[in-house]
């Protein structure tokens, strides 16, 4: 059978020669970096070496920059409420765009309730944040701006080195959520004018339980996860030392093989949105076009009058793996802030699949990719009341309107007795 | 990978992929279309009714996995039923013949049930003599 | 070169069964749990074994008391800060021992500063906490008694069970840090009468990067990591499943072994100390004598006139690894608190070495580390002015005072013109 | 493990485990002992000056291997120094002897430093005379 994994943006697979890094680090080198013998010191020395690969990867100044998290999660409550508590005294404001990943929203809720106000500035209906919305939110008060290098859903690219000239302007330390940019996109810390920076190696074939915060010396920061002195005193538990040799290898690899990943899967991507665009109709991408403004992994997918986890699973039994941002699919019933926040019309919203690249796709899957989707759309639209009514005049398509019919929303709307959310 | 993992259980999945009932009834008796609010989800059933008793049942829905296996079941389970019997019908019988659905989605089986309610409704509507007799006999 | 690995507290190899079961999970299953496609499925059957194996080992009653995170400070976290946001409303009180780990303290501390108060519960000179005083701390305010297991550094046990009496009898929630005690003595947290126990698997040869926390119906917690909806919406972040799986091995493994695991290391402490006190004078234990207080893998020693990581470096040369609760090993400079809070005399805190042992030591060991050790402590005290002034009169010991001279403490606050602290 | 590691660097470790001058000076014209508030390591320097010179100099240490090693190399580096070039020793020049050492251990070199101008006032105190001629020939 087939299969075709285009879920990259939930998981990479470990590349054999970071696996062979980490491995002396399980068995044989299981010293813990605090003791001060030789067990030790010597995974001193080897994460010493992975701070020095992960701060070259990001151009950093200084290793003592980079500090290690259990993940990006982590990585992003530490940048959010680490700068928030350490600067509590000067301001309690924060600005935000509306599309961050739920680990930077759901950090800037939880200090809400402790007294924060947050701003979060809306972006358009490709995802595009404006940096002037940035700068008309900041306040004397605000003590931190967060915004993604590029977004997790959509592929949107952010003008990141933009807002760091408003940031360093007003004197606001700034951080990137870079976790769905590292790896695929060049990071330069200084050339974005980023204070902070997160990302995860599991992103590009690194292990998985470790993340990464890069701080510089103009943004404040205070510890959350508190105990032992590890990590500079800015992150305190056992390191995870095989996960770190490993992330340092991985960032060092992504370094070196950035342009030939970024060409491959340019490449397929235009391939893959051709294709189904050719092959189905009503679908349409979310986000920008692929090009300058999209990352080359990432295809954004909605296509009318079907509900996104009928899709996924149908997928998945033809062997291919992909993920979607539909209420159905995502554990709270709802659907993705994201889509909501760039206006996506609710059923395209339900009709959400996202299908995210890697180095090691192929063309040839690219067409089974197409060939595959179009069938299960045919299935699934014979068997979805909303393709039966759209032919039938009672609904009309979002994306192709014919003039006939109320909206997909207002039909649901009206049926359910609720207005969709 | 060998073996193949599943987010349901195989009764589910079965359902999910050869959905039994699916499509319309030309000239239904009774026609319920039902929406979640929770998530968005569409079932429509129709019914043909002989003699108070369902001969006929079929299905369309918008929606997850579990959803359209519901509408599958539940279509399964209530054909032959007579319309009193079908009127008490619940969710728990389409979770209980599905195997069990994850928590999370047990409201697609209610939608079901409502989906089945709502056709019953219709059909009583345009048969209110079939409201009050019980396993009368209505020419179709 | 004879090397002795005795920092079993900081460290432990992964067992070869355990990073077998680990493998697959690096390039093979490398899917993330939260996907719904085969990649995902298959990983998350993996981390449902995990969690039920977890859940064994520490008698839960459900799998679903069990929730992963990164290591055990993160638990610890999680467990006072988790319980204490989710009863903000009921009050704003915590009652802890006072040599809890710095995990555990510092947790506290930051909850002091956001307008908790708690109660440090003091312990006798061995590290033994009196039941009644955590009873009488309580206040109608009390949301968590936090108490540990074992002690991490002078190896005491704690009435657990009778604590947790007393919380069950206030209707306080019981959390009870196992991180020193997990795979070395029984857990039983239904027994415990806990409500929260937290542990780490590399404590007993299992994975470093994963962190357990046990959590049962009766206690309310919220999450301090905030983003997405993993590990029942308690702990959001890409699940670390290598590691996860790799607990779960460890833990059922640890079930079966501890009975020979402990017996093996009760043995071989015996036999250390012993020949420990037969060989070296003026060296004292601190903590209760091995047997039923004291766990089986630790001994933690003061030998007077000589500083700690002169002795921990000299044995680190001799191949000998251990650890010291003197202030010059540790990073702040501040001798172990719990040192401190069990009233250990400034200069026997100096001299501080931990050693613990693990089920790979030999009694052969043993005795190399008693020789080695006499030869060191001989060699340091010939350094040492405090052995020439204890000598000649000027100060007395602590440990077998003679009658002459003033204390170590005195001497040296006179010198440096500072008590020491 | 082939490869040995160490928490400081060779030299200090070359001092630290074989250190110079160790031990105390019969009749030595000036000793001073001090201690750090810090972290509670105690330093004793004694010192034998003939002629203005710093002729022989020892040490005794209660602390971190950088403590000791600190002392070791101080005692080497002021051995035939004179007393008014001595109390112009900075902690700077055993840091640079030792090839450095961690942030966090700075200050065992600066209690070297202390101890030997305790040393130092404590040959002045007995010989108030050498005070204030430098280099004064100054009979032991
Ligand atoms: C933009 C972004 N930020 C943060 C995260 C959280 O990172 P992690 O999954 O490593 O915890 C993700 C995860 O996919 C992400 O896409
Ligand atoms: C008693 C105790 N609690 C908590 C911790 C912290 O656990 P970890 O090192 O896994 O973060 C430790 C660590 O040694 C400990 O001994």
């Amino acid at each position: 059978m087939t299969r075709v994994f285009l879920d990259h943006q939930s998981a990479t697979p470990l590349l054999p020669e970071v696996f062979e890094e980490m491995k002396p680090y399980f068995m044989e080198a299981y010293g813990n970096p605090s003791s001060l013998h030789q067990h030790g010191l010597r995974v001193r020395d080897a994460m010493k070496k992975a701070r020095a690969r992960v701060a070259a990867f990001i151009n950093a100044e200084s290793e003592e920059e980079i500090f290690f998290t259990s993940d990006g999660t982590e990585s992003a409550n530490l940048a959010i409420k680490g700068v928030a508590y350490a600067n509590e005294r000067r301001g309690k404001h924060l600005v935000v765009s509306a599309i961050e990943h739920p680990s930077v929203m759901n950090s800037v809720e939880f200090l809400e309730k402790q007294g924060w106000t947050c701003a979060r500035a809306p972006v358009d209906p490709q995802g595009r944040l404006r940096p002037e919305a940035i700068a008309e939110a900041i306040t004397p008060q605000t003590t931190l701006i967060a915004v993604h290098h590029v977004n997790h859903d959509i592929g949107t690219i952010e003008p990141i080195a933009q807002i760091g000239r408003i940031a360093a302007e007003k004197g606001v330390p700034f951080y990137v959520d870079c976790e769905a940019s590292a790896g695929w996109l060049p990071i330069d810390v200084q050339a974005m004018g980023a204070n902070l920076v997160s990302f995860s190696p599991h992103r590009f074939y690194g292990p998985k339980g470790v993340g990464v915060l890069y701080r510089n010396r103009k943004a404040r920061i205070v510890s959350i996860l508190h105990g032992g002195v590890q990590e500079g005193g800015r992150r305190a538990g056992t390191e995870n030392v095989p996960a770190i040799v490993g992330g340092g290898l991985a960032a060092e690899i992504a370094a070196r093989e950035l342009p030939r990943r970024v060409a491959r899967t340019a490449l397929l991507q235009r391939r893959l949105w051709e294709g189904l665009k050719a092959r189905i109709p009503y679908i349409r991408l979310n986000g920008p076009e692929p090009g300058p403004e999209r990352i080359s992994t990432n295809l954004n997918l909605s296509t009318e009058f079907i509900e996104g986890e009928g899709q996924l699973l149908s997928l998945d039994i033809s062997g291919v793996a992909v993920a979607s941002g539909s209420s159905c699919v995502s554990k709270s019933l709802k659907i993705s802030h994201v889509l909501a926040a760039i206006g996506l019309d609710h059923a395209l919203a339900q009709g959400n699949i996202i299908m995210t690249l890697g180095q090691d796709n192929t063309e040839q899957e690219m067409d089974y990719v197409v060939e595959t989707f179009a069938k299960i759309v045919t299935k699934l639209r014979a068997m979805s009341p909303m393709w039966e009514e759209f032919e039938s005049g009672v609904i009309d398509s979002v994306i192709s309107p014919t003039g006939r019919g109320k909206s997909f929303t207002d039909h649901a709307a009206s049926i359910s007795g609720k207005p969709a959310h | 990978m060998s073996e193949t993992y599943t987010l349901y259980n195989e009764t589910v999945m079965d359902h999910f992929l050869n959905p039994r009932n699916m499509g319309d009834i030309k000239d239904a008796d009774g026609v319920g279309e039902v929406g979640a609010a929770a998530c968005g989800d569409i079932m429509k059933i129709s019914l043909k009714i002989r003699e108070g008793r369902i001969e006929d049942a079929r299905f369309k829905t918008f929606g997850c996995g579990s959803a359209i296996a519901s509408s599958s079941m539940a279509t399964e389970l209530i054909k032959g039923r007579t319309v009193q019997e079908a009127m008490g019908f619940t969710n728990q019988e389409v979770v209980t013949a599905l195997g069990g659905l994850p928590p999370v989605k047990i409201h697609c089986s209610v939608l079901a049930e409502e989906a089945l309610k709502a056709a019953l409704e219709d059909y009583i509507k345009r048969h209110p003599e079939a409201a009050g007799k019980p396993d009368a006999t209505i020419p179709a």
